[in-house]
């Protein structure tokens, strides 16, 4: 287990980005860039080893009790 | 309902405060109202009290889960300022000063709005000139606003760091001098008292559990203690909105963050002034207690816990005596935690929403103690015309669609970068 | 034996040592091993401060962390803090300290009228009161009320203590070496567990110093001794004294306070005053013991009336009577110990106990020594004002609801005992879900949230001998979970007295006709009354209770008071205790120093600087330094009396006619090596880089998802698979994590490696007219020629023996070059330059320089992305591709940016061509219409044009585009300037980008 | 040609802090560590090639955290999955790298000059790195290396050595100055000789 400080935050890991050159609809596009769950317990997302390995991983946390259940590599898929 | 006045003061001290009346009453929630305020904080609470007040709709209910003003109008700094660059966020909180400035005799209530002024220290001629800017659009817009250099800066706080052993000298600051402090828990309950007074419902330890939408028009909500059923109802749940947005099946530009703040001991008056670092993510003011009230930074990732950790006090305080290198023998005497919606342009939403009949108050990030007049009387507004007024027509939802941002701090959608 | 009140024989303090120290100028001593206030009951002094709203003289109430009272400003080593507890600042020799909070005496204090006003200051009056004429409450009530505010006094003087920092793991971190810490430790230690053992106080051993028993055929005292004497001189444990663990936050990270020289009159050179301990424990163990709790009567506040358990502490540790004709008014057996106490030392107490027929071994033992006890009788009243001189009591019925007649009792102290309150504040910061225990009367730790563990008194517990089983074995049971050993360790024979049970009891009842205080909060004046008032008002959640009267909220946070509320709330309100709840306990469990939190990083230290490997020679060469982010970049280079506008006008208007030197080591430099960099380039910058050639650079611009500028830079191809990108010094580090991002989660497919290799190269930009000349003496076996060369053209070359990278780029408009060398040779490329350069006139240019070169061409930097522009506003339109996908790209559809009067960057010319136009000004259509006066755009950036010699400066205009040739108004009314202007193309020198090729 | 390290300006040799009656051997010996190569190695996410294979200056590398492969004269830390930071007293140890790993599996970066590379040695070591970094150093074992922060500066520490101490902390150039004075400023508690 590493120290919080040497991680930065990256947000909602769940989000995934539309593929390149794919015609989606602005709904897909804003739920892409700005809607997000955001809610009260489990929490699926992303942390860099920003003073580490730099690596991304994926992280579930709880959001009510900031407990870490499982931490994923950053291309493993998460089900 | 009595009158607050010395003189009653003094009449009820004589009979040993035997014969105050209740602030507000504890009533069963009743089968049906014209519109039910979900969330029983300052917005909620404010929006009930102009409903009544401006639009005479008086069969009003305050849904609160726990006990009104228990959310962050109970959990913030207390600072209240319209010092905006964009014209939607200048000209709403500056109507909102109007609202602060009579606040205490409107609501019979002393809310001790105290315009002490709010400076912002800038340490580069890059940020002088940022809050020039800044200055310049409140000044355009009849808002109050003085560029300060930096011995002005020191008239009003000797006390910041002037010295030499300085990591980020103090090159001047933006001042609103009409900006300041009110005590936040009045807020919460004279609007709590006016609102009872005039007739609305205000149903504490009563949760919201689900809300019952046919054919694209609300018709009521769930609690646990019973159906309760509304032509309208008006969401206003900040810090909680992506729960409720889950039961409505809606998902939000909002995400959820905490952020902390903390008091000093009491000590002697020092700062008269609210004052802001400029080099990061610190602000201070002196409460009529004594205490110091001190803020910062978010904790930095999606939190509903009332409750931080130390790693961003720590941050947080090392700036504040980068500041003010005294505050260093002062003792942090307690901490708290506010849970934020965090929009992803940095300015909230009070709007209508795809469901007729609800109405969205949220997203108010770091700044929803100051705007809770302004937001409870256009909120009231929009409820009770279903239709936006032209102050908060900017803090439309649809806003993220069509990319008429209100983003004062450029940073976007990372809204955990602070 | 001069002290009164100071008992020969008893205590732990050192008698050799004699301090003298001063309180309110007055000159007494003590001890080594006193507390301050300890030194001052020692010399009979009991009056110390007046209470925060009515004034009331103020004693001491405790004898540790609980105090609520006795709150002094301290001087020491020619600096002063405020709110000092008396009860936790150990004697120094020279200590000096005043009363707080009292004008102008504490003997004699104006505020003290408060007191005779109280009727009408209940709780909340100020909400009440205070609002009529509108203006008044800020100009006149406010600062009335505000003058009062406050209990020490801060000095603004900076601190010149050191605070550190300590980062620590452990097996067991244990909090507090009473028995239940003790016994726990030991165990743990000898399964040979990394363990920490933390005790606030000065000594170890808890209530184990004061209590009269026998653990294993000793006194409870040394046998802590013992043990103590033992974890010391094992490795695997460390024991820490001074050292509170004030907070429990996530993931079992705890955090404590270590006093490393409050108790010193200065602190050592070059060693902190305190030390902050960041602990990451495996297990935790909370014995933190139990605070006595209050009863609670009338005039309850008064000097003189004090914790039972203070009181026996000061006979024990400090050998210091509280007074010499105690009364002890107890609801439990806890009243018992201390009066016997007092009768074994020769001063007769009288117990007064709520209970009827109490029986037990200790009350035997007391009414063998002959004390004289009164059953089921009650303090109503303590008498006296600066000092309790007598106690008005009276026996109280069964049901405690009808009192006796009043008799009154001569008494110099009253100790009170309440029974006891479980410090269960760790556990809850920890997430633990507290549970009432009807038994005590208080809250216990329920199901750990965290790996904590609560013993001994601190979960409920007040059996010796039940507390060391159960901490013997948790310390085994956890330890060896951790090591695998497992070590027996026996369980020494306790011998203790048998409590009996103690009355529920605490709060005795107004007598008929009278309308004492009582009080519940000591140092914020709550009394009973005030939480009747709030509840008759309506007032009713604990938190509302708590708002409103502020019971609680006092630098004790309320460690005395908060349970004796919650009795008075579930009174009045008819529910059971849990049904109430209690507030929520957050850290810190007691006030802690800013300083210690920050630690050593503070003054010019307090975030770290970024040099470039030529700072030293700007430094020598006369540069003004700024910050840009952490960095220090010259800003310009001072020549004699020159100010900045002097200095950066000659700088700038060289590079224009010769040549000059910017150190460029600042911005972000990124190594992209791989088969699909160029891939990678593509999807990430707006415009196309599948087809850029081998020793070749492009300007690029990127966007976050949200269509918005992120950064622009220049990427050059090295060789076939590496890339050199360059970003803005202020988004280095954005940008190679955003990077990294879409690298490993969202296009893992792709094969690239990126790192920063901003620290690896120093760079020099050359640019001016003579720019080519300077670079050929550099490089003179090069063809730097505008054919060998040319405009985004890569050269690697040997300058002077050292390798370099030669980019032809410009921000300035100019001719111009990059070069980069590895850092070590940073200054020699420098020097090397500024020495061929001299032929032609070379200058070192700083930052304000390079900003008029740049707002010349109408080059956007920082000022115009400031994150809220696109490219279209940035007229970057072009360098967005319609063929491909880019990130963000499909973000900049949306109707705002699309539309046809879309914001657009404008150059802007005072009409006069003299008047500076401030940055920040707005420009309108009429300078005169009523405000809100409607805003086109602002001015972005201004310079003095060097090359037309007059005002400049690019601004962010609505419809820019169709605005070229209007005449507006710059507006910066926070200067008083209404300047008229002309909007022309942004691109105010060489519009076609001639030189720049040339 | 004169090169300038990164402390070159501030490195002072002398004794500071509380050293004053103790034995010279017991204080700590803080010095900067300059003219190493510094390259670091990383395989791209999709090759498959086997790194076991290569052998460098002798040392082959291991993709196991923490671990670091070495000599006298080389160090390799892992700096990552697949990525590794090769230290040498060795210049020109870098063509060989260079031929050792083909640019199509392999992404190689000179690194040399981006470090300031600070040596402390002594006792109470693993204290000046606790006052600042918030890393578990009581796990961490001669030949194991980190990523960490020190007050709020990225920095790598390799552990050279456990009797006595000896740790070299890697931090990026342009913070050298800030990083020198927080460790030596750490390090003042218990008395220090500069070299």
């Amino acid at each position: 287990m590493r120290p919080q400080i040497e991680f930065s935050y990256g947000g909602d890991a769940s989000v995934k980005r539309p593929e390149l050159n794919k015609e989606i609809s602005d709904q897909e596009w804003d739920d892409f860039v700005y809607n997000r769950k955001s809610l009260r317990g489990k929490h699926l997302e992303l942390w860099q080893h920003i003073s580490g390995c730099r690596q991304w991983i994926k992280v579930e946390r709880d959001t009510a009790t900031h407990e870490i259940f499982k931490t994923f590599k950053a291309d493993e898929e998460v089900a | 309902m009595q009158k607050y006045s010395i003189f009653n003061l003094v009449k009820n001290a004589f009979s040993n405060h035997q014969n105050w009346d209740l602030a507000w009453k504890d009533p069963e929630p009743k089968e049906e109202y014209d519109v039910v305020i979900i969330g029983g904080g300052g917005h909620g609470l404010a929006t009930a009290y102009y409903l009544a007040k401006e639009h005479n709709i008086t069969k009003v209910a305050i849904i609160e889960k726990g006990w009104i003003g228990g959310g962050n109008v109970g959990r913030n700094t207390t600072i209240i300022r319209s010092n905006y660059m964009h014209d939607e966020n200048g000209l709403f909180s500056e109507f909102g000063m109007d609202l602060w400035r009579k606040m205490s005799q409107d609501l019979n209530y002393n809310v001790m709005f105290s315009p002490r002024g709010i400076i912002n220290l800038a340490h580069s001629d890059a940020q002088m000139n940022a809050y020039a800017r800044r200055g310049n659009s409140m000044r355009l817009n009849g808002i109050d606003a003085v560029l300060l250099n930096r011995e002005e800066v020191k008239e009003i706080i000797p006390m910041a760091d002037f010295s030499e052993n300085v990591r980020f000298p103090i090159f001047g600051g933006l001042m609103q001098p009409s900006a300041g402090t009110a005590r936040h828990d009045a807020v919460a309950w004279g609007y709590a008292r006016q609102a009872d007074d005039m007739g609305v419902d205000i149903i504490q330890n009563c949760e919201v559990i689900g809300f019952d939408v046919s054919a694209g028009k609300i018709n009521g909500i769930r609690t646990s203690r019973g159906n309760i059923k509304a032509k309208k109802v008006g969401l206003c749940v900040a810090g909680s909105t992506n729960i409720l947005a889950e039961k409505l099946n809606m998902t939000l530009p909002i995400e959820t963050h905490l952020l902390q703040a903390c008091v000093s001991e009491p000590v002697k008056p020092v700062l008269d002034s609210v004052v802001t670092f400029g080099a990061g993510h610190f602000y201070i003011s002196q409460s009529d207690k004594g205490e110091m009230v001190m803020g910062g930074d978010l904790d930095g990732y999606n939190s509903y816990a009332q409750r931080g950790n130390l790693p961003t006090l720590q941050h947080v305080l090392t700036e504040g005596i980068a500041m003010m290198p005294f505050l260093s023998k002062l003792k942090m005497l307690r901490t708290w935690g506010g849970i934020m919606d965090m929009s992803m342009d940095g300015s909230p939403i009070i709007d209508k929403t795809h469901i007729d009949g609800l109405y969205l108050n949220c997203g108010w990030c770091y700044g929803g103690f100051k705007a809770t007049p302004a937001s409870g009387w256009t909120f009231a507004h929009t409820i009770a015309q279903d239709r936006v007024h032209e102050l908060n027509a900017g803090y439309s939802l649809n806003r993220f669609n069509t990319g008429h941002l209100i983003d004062e701090k450029g940073l976007g959608t990372k809204t955990w970068i602070s | 034996m001069s002290q009164d009140f100071r008992l020969d024989s008893v205590g732990l303090i050192n008698r050799d040592k004699k301090l003298s120290f001063k309180f309110n100028g007055k000159k007494y001593f003590g001890y080594e091993g006193d507390t301050l206030a300890s030194a001052l009951l020692a010399n009979g002094v009991h009056l110390v401060g007046r209470s925060f709203k009515y004034h009331r003289p103020r004693g001491f109430f405790g004898a540790g962390v609980d105090e609520p009272y006795a709150i002094v400003q301290l001087y020491r080593n020619n600096e002063t803090e405020p709110n000092i507890k008396a009860t936790e600042q150990e004697l120094f020799d020279g200590l000096e300290a005043k009363s707080v909070n009292c004008w102008p005496s504490v003997n004699f204090d104006i505020g003290a009228i408060n007191n005779f006003l109280k009727i009408f200051l209940p709780a909340g009056f100020y909400y009440k009161t205070f609002m009529w004429p509108k203006s008044f409450w800020y100009r006149i009530y406010e600062p009335f009320i505000r003058k009062a505010a406050g209990l020490g006094v801060a000095s603004t003087k900076h601190d010149k203590e050191r605070y550190e920092h300590k980062y620590e793991y452990c097996d067991l971190l244990i909090a507090g070496s009473g028995p239940s810490g003790l016994s726990s430790a030991y165990a743990a230690a000898k399964n040979g567990a990394k363990v920490i053992l933390a005790e606030d106080k000065p000594r170890f051993g808890g209530s184990l110093l004061t209590d009269d028993v026998n653990i294993g055929n000793q006194s409870g005292k040394d046998w802590a001794e013992g043990i103590i004497a033992e974890l010391k001189t094992m490795p695997n444990v460390v024991v820490k004294n001074r050292s509170q663990i004030f907070g429990y936050y996530d993931h079992n990270m705890l955090v404590m306070s270590e006093k490393v020289s409050d108790h010193l009159p200065k602190t050592k050179k070059y060693h902190p005053n305190k030390r902050l301990w960041y602990i990451r424990a495996k297990e935790v163990l909370i014995s933190s013991g139990s605070i006595e709790r209050p009863i609670v009567f009338g005039n309850n506040d008064t000097p003189g009336v004090m914790l039972s358990s203070a009181a026996k502490e000061y006979l024990k540790v400090y050998g210091v009577l509280v007074g010499k004709n105690p009364l002890i008014f107890t609801n439990n057996d806890s009243g018992y110990e201390t009066a016997i106490e007092f009768q074994k030392h020769g001063v007769q107490p009288t117990v007064l106990d709520s209970r009827k027929n109490p029986e037990s071994e200790i009350i035997d033992e007391a009414k063998s020594l002959g004390i004289n006890i009164k059953n089921s009788y009650v303090v109503v009243a303590a008498q006296g004002y600066k000092k309790v001189k007598s106690a008005d009591v009276a026996s109280i019925s069964d049901d405690k609801k009808q009192l006796g007649k009043i008799e009154n009792i001569k008494c110099d102290c009253i100790c009170v005992s309440g029974f006891w309150t479980p410090s269960i504040h760790l556990a809850s910061q920890s997430g633990n879900k507290t549970k009432f225990k009807e038994e005590i009367d208080a809250f216990v730790p329920g199901i750990s949230k965290q790996q904590e563990t609560t013993l001994g008194a601190a979960n409920g517990v007040f059996s010796l001998e039940e507390t060391l089983q159960t901490s013997f074995s948790k310390g085994s049971e956890l330890s060896k979970k951790i090591t695998g050993n497992d070590n027996e360790v026996s369980i020494p024979n306790v011998v203790e007295k048998k409590f009996s049970k103690h009355d529920k009891f605490w709060c005795v009842p107004l007598p008929a006709g009278k309308n004492y205080k009582r009080f519940l909060d000591f140092q914020n004046d709550v009394a009973v009354s005030d939480i009747e008032i709030a509840l008759k008002e309506g007032y009713r959640s604990i938190e509302h209770v708590k708002r409103y009267t502020t019971l609680g909220m006092a630098t004790d946070q309320g460690k005395t008071s908060n349970l004796n509320g919650l009795q008075l709330v579930s009174e009045i309100e008819n529910k059971i205790v849990p049904a109430v709840g209690h507030t929520t306990f957050r850290p810190p469990y007691t006030p802690i120093s800013i300083g210690a939190i920050v630690g050593r990083e503070v003054g010019k230290h307090s975030k770290p600087t970024r040099k470039s490997p030529m700072h030293a020679w700007h430094e020598k060469n006369n540069a003004v330094f700024v910050d840009a982010g952490v960095w220090l970049r010259p800003r310009y280079y001072k020549r004699g009396n020159e100010n900045l506008f002097e200095g950066s006008k000659r700088e700038a208007k060289n590079v224009r006619t010769n040549v000059g030197v910017c150190d460029v080591t600042t911005l972000g430099k990124i190594d992209i090596k791989g088969p699909d960099a160029a891939e990678l380039l593509n999807r990430v910058y707006t415009n196309a880089w599948l087809k850029l050639p081998v020793g070749k650079a492009r300007y690029g611009v990127m966007l976050r998802e949200d269509g918005i500028v992120m950064d622009d830079g220049t990427t050059t191809r090295i060789s076939e698979n590496h890339y050199h990108m360059t970003t803005t010094t202020a988004q280095a580090a954005n940008v190679l994590s955003h990077l990294e991002y879409y690298l490993q989660l969202v296009w893992p497919e792709l094969n690239v490696n990126v790192v920063s290799t901003t620290e690896q190269w120093a760079g020099a930009a050359i640019a001016g007219p003579k720019s080519r000349n300077v670079l050929q003496k550099l490089f003179p076996n090069l063809d730097v020629s505008n054919e060998g060369l040319p405009f985004m053209g890569y050269l690697e070359g040997d300058l002077f023996g050292v390798k370099a990278r030669i980019f032809r780029i410009s921000f300035s408009g100019e001719l111009a070059y990059e070069v980069n060398v590895e850092s070590d040779n940073g200054n020699f490329m420098w020097e090397k330059i500024m020495e061929v350069g001299e032929d032609f006139k070379i200058q070192p240019y700083g930052t304000e320089a390079l900003s008029t070169l740049r707002i010349e061409m109408g080059h956007v930097a920082g000022s115009e992305l400031d994150g809220r522009t696109i490219p279209y506003d940035n007229s970057l339109e072009g360098l967005v591709s319609k063929k491909k996908d880019f990130i963000g790209k499909r973000s900049l559809q949306r109707s705002a940016f699309t539309a046809e009067d879309r914001q657009k960057i404008v150059g802007v010319v005072p009409l006069d061509k003299k008047t500076s136009i401030p940055e920040g000004s707005h420009l309108v259509k009429d300078d005169k219409a009523p405000l809100p006066n409607p805003k086109l755009g602002h001015i972005s950036a201004s310079c003095w044009s060097v090359e037309y010699d007059n005002p400049f400066s690019l601004a962010i205009l609505k419809d820019g585009k169709n605005m070229i040739g209007e005449k507006l108004f710059a507006m910066s009314p926070l200067k008083n300037k209404v300047i008229p202007v002309e909007i022309v193309s942004s691109h105010y020198v060489d519009p076609k980008g001639e030189r720049v090729r040339s | 040609m004169t090169l300038i390290s990164a402390l070159a300006n501030i490195n002072i040799k002398g004794q500071f802090g509380d050293y004053e009656n103790k034995d010279e051997n017991d204080l700590l010996k803080i010095s900067e560590i300059k003219n190493l190569l510094i390259v670091q190695i990383v395989q791209y996410k999709n090759s498959s090639l086997s790194f076991e294979g290569i052998d460098v200056d002798g040392l082959k590398l291991k993709n196991e955290p923490l671990t670091v492969v070495f000599n006298d004269n080389t160090r390799i830390m892992w700096n990552g999955p697949k990525n590794w930071l090769l230290v040498s007293t060795k210049k020109d140890l870098k063509e060989n790298i260079l031929n050792k790993f083909k640019d199509k599996d392999f992404a190689i970066t000179d690194l040399s000059h981006s470090r300031a590379i600070i040596e402390i040695e002594g006792k109470e070591t693993i204290e000046v790195l606790k006052k600042g970094c918030p890393f578990n150093f009581n796990t961490l074992e001669k030949n194991n290396s980190i990523n960490s922060t020190y007050n709020g500066i990225a920095m790598t520490v390799d552990k050279l050595n456990d009797n006595p101490n000896k740790v070299r902390l890697f931090a990026l150039r342009s913070f050298g100055e800030s990083f020198y004075h927080s460790i030596t400023d750490a390090s003042l508690e218990f008395g220090f000789k500069s070299f």
